[in-house]
């Protein structure tokens, strides 16, 4: 048996055992319904309530500021869909975003566009930076909301968020931030970096799937997405998933412990891949070096296409990603890469490595040693890579 | 709900419960529709409140704040007892759930109601030493 | 210790062992992406596929009609919001439902009806029942949704789903049901009973919470409620809850492999219950007898009040409740009750029992034993109980 390489965690996380362990007695003895008096209910709320201030502490928010939902895209949708019906009341029909946001985001945005909304999508340049001063020149008097990730899901790149935060206070505009990407890797502070919304997904560090979290600063209202049930004081229906939720708070709570430790480590190894990689010749890394996410690396291979890449990597036992997992089914290339000012034919070529602190020096090793035959292997076969030579000689 | 282990300890062995047939006063607050009703009965001995019992239809909070009412009331002054306000029935159970302070505004009601039945009986006005006895503002919700 | 009666199951049940089971390998082993191409992903795909059969399976659906939700609140959401949506811009602005449905249904309705819909709320009568000739009668040419429960949560009246399910076809009208209660209680089939659209919810069937589905019968087009990546077919965005939806498949496969022999079981001892708190004087059984969920049980007393007898149940470790969790927050009582024409004194009094398969007969003989004197303290100290004594004699 080949050893498996996870290099996907840009994707999702294997669940760590701890967290696992934390949530087993909420599946079978801790089963009751968190909204129910009796013990068995109330010691349910406990988990839910101990969670919620682990959330809470990891971002500098308050408890009754932490939303449960069903993940990122839940929170994505509710916090931009929500907001942009609640301020549509007082005339304020503008929304602005980037252009390489995640789907949950530029597709809430697609559908607010279609019931009228008008939004701008602010460009990324060839660096995958939003430029403050573009957010500030975007805002007008209409704009109802500013959402811009914190780290691209794609290209790893950490957005100026405090800078961009700091503007929005200033211009009273309310301001959303994806960071699903950055809990973890990134010192989060809600209100020193004058952050209105939040969304985050457990899945992204370690926690398990289908939970998330939407961070709703103190006193802001607007309509649910989910209605029904008291739960979530009111505003997001269903009974709570429990095990999911203590889960989430034990997840976040470790990945947040000791941020500079934890990215140090996780850097030291990406650092040692991209310097390797980048020995492949006509190969580039995508998105800023330096205002980049610790486990993330994103690299183009001229002449080669992604998913032929991605096939032979896991034929070797690696697993990586060329876009994200969410769009593979589609035969498009990256909106990010192309954002970022790629042609479509290189665009079609990127490969997504995204290390965690699961990974190893010796994932490191086996991902240097794999590659640089694999893809030219791929280039051998390619007509592309032919023209290209042709073309340079 | 999470109550305090005060409301459940008074909840599970309400102090005062019951009636005093020759009473001097009685109060009955609150209403069944809102599903809560609260009744006081007073033994008064010059102006020493020297017995005093409830009975309520409610909740856990309700039987809770009731005991505790009747026991910060007994021995003590009609005076002293017109002091008592639902905050200092709420603190002396360790605090309620917010949705529950309407109960803890009912058992100082029922206090009240029951000295103003006792003045009443004795042939004096009680409006201008009660005051008035207010509907439970949760109540106007129905 | 005292031992504990969970008699609850309406609200919450506990995680079967054998779903919990089911489950754990997709947490740290199988816990790949499943839209990711490489071996860990196609794994974790194979799981979703597999569970999305069996749920189909449950409820003679195709599999491609199964769409995963975070459970029971976002399916109904989903659907009505959906539909209303959909049909609005053909100028079907009339929604259709019963004055009992949960608030998943009621508050999805209320919030299209402050966007301009329509809603007629049916009467539900003293037996609980929706009359299917009330349905016939209260369609119109611009009705876009009927949306009935297949059985209510509180006094678990199972509704004439198949009856209601033929007029709406008949008349060309969506049908939408909540059969959050009914899986694994009542056969359903969606073809057979022409039910365009249903709602689920794992956790009530000894699944894990947090997460459902929503079958949608082919064809029927309708906005996402969650927008952004291309899971589901597209239709409902977020990195599929694999472990959720494994457990879901494993509960309900269980749950539904022979509903004739464990209602049998189940509702032995409900009857038996029912026998014997109705000797408990001034007590009464809400809902109709025949037509109900097998576990369900839903009494009134006069002269006492809900939640303290949930309380001093719990203290004697049994574990019930009185409404529906969801709104034991609130002070009003139960709209269920009151909208099978009980006086708030009376609805203020109710208590729900609810046995699954997991309760015993020692269960029931707990209950009786404990109830009784309860009941009787109870109204020793209710100042309403005394008068209705007085009014009596
Ligand atoms: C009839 C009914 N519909 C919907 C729901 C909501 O399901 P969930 O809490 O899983 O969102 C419930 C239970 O809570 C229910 O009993
Ligand atoms: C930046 C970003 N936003 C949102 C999401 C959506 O999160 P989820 O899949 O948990 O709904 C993801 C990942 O899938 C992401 O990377
Ligand atoms: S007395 Fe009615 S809720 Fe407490
Ligand atoms: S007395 Fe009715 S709600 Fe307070």
């Amino acid at each position: 048996m080949t050893r498996i390489v996870y290099a996907d965690n840009a994707a999702t996380t294997s669940t760590a055992p701890s967290v696992v362990k934390a949530m087993l007695p909420y599946f079978t003895e801790l089963y009751g319904n968190p909204s129910s008096l009796y013990t068995v209910g109330q010691e349910a709320r406990e988990g839910v309530d101990h969670a919620r201030q682990q959330v809470a502490d990891a971002i500098g928010a308050l408890s009754s500021e932490i939303f449960f939902t069903s993940g990122g895209s839940e929170a994505d949708n509710w916090a931009i869909k929500g907001i942009a019906h609640a301020l549509a009341a007082k005339g304020k029909k503008h929304l602005i975003t980037s252009a390489f946001e995640h789907h949950a985001v530029l597709h809430s945005m697609e559908a607010l566009q279609k019931e009228g909304f008008e939004v701008t999508l602010l460009p990324v340049y060839e660096n995958g930076l939003v430029k403050p001063q573009d957010v500030a020149d975007a805002i007008r008097p209409d704009t109802a909301l500013v959402s811009i990730m914190y780290a691209n899901n794609e290209i790893g790149t950490i957005q100026p968020i405090p800078e961009i935060g700091a503007i929005c206070r200033e211009k009273g505009v309310l301001f959303h931030t994806d960071a699903v990407q950055a809990i973890g890797m990134v010192d989060i502070d809600v209100k020193a970096q004058n952050i209105d919304l939040l969304s985050l997904s457990g899945h992204k560090f370690h926690g398990p799937k289908g939970i998330g979290a939407l961070y709703c600063r103190r006193g802001l209202r607007f309509p649910n997405l989910i209605d029904g049930g008291a739960q979530e004081l009111n505003r997001r229906a269903g009974t709570e998933n429990v095990p999911g939720i203590v889960g989430l708070g034990a997840a976040i709570q470790e990945a947040t412990a000791d941020i500079p430790g934890r990215t140090a480590r996780i850097q030291a190894m990406r650092d040692r891949l991209i310097d390797g990689v980048l020995q492949i010749p006509r190969s580039r890394l995508n998105g800023d070096r330096q205002h980049r996410l610790a486990g993330n690396a994103n690299f183009c291979f001229e002449g080669i296409e992604g998913e032929s890449l991605l096939l032979m990597l896991d034929a070797k036992g690696i697993a990586a990603s060329s876009g994200s997992a969410c769009t593979s089914g589609s035969l498009d290339p990256s909106h990010v890469l192309l954002a970022i000012g790629l042609p479509h034919e290189i665009a079609h070529g990127s490969l997504r490595i995204s290390l965690s602190d699961v990974n190893t020096e010796e994932d490191v090793d086996a991902i240097l040693e794999a590659l640089p035959p694999i893809v030219e292997r791929l280039r051998a076969m390619s007509p592309l890579w032919e023209r290209i030579v042709q073309n340079q000689s | 709900m999470a109550y305090s282990e005060k409301v459940m300890d008074h909840f599970s062995n309400p102090r005062n419960v019951g009636e005093i047939v020759d009473a001097d006063g009685v109060g009955e607050v609150g209403n069944p529709k809102c599903g809560d009703i609260m009744k006081m009965y007073i033994k008064v001995d010059g102006d020493v409140i020297t017995d005093v019992k409830f009975k309520t239809f409610g909740c856990g909070a309700a039987i809770a704040t009731s005991s505790m009412a009747t026991e910060l009331v007994k021995g003590k002054t009609i005076q002293e007892a017109l002091q008592l306000t639902n905050k200092a029935v709420m603190e002396a159970l360790d605090g309620l759930p917010p949705v529950k302070v309407h109960c803890s505004v009912l058992a100082e009601q029922a206090i009240k109601s029951a000295i103003s039945d006792y003045y009443t009986r004795k042939g004096i006005d009680p409006t201008p030493i009660v005051g008035p006895i207010e509907d439970c503002e949760a109540c106007h919700l129905h």
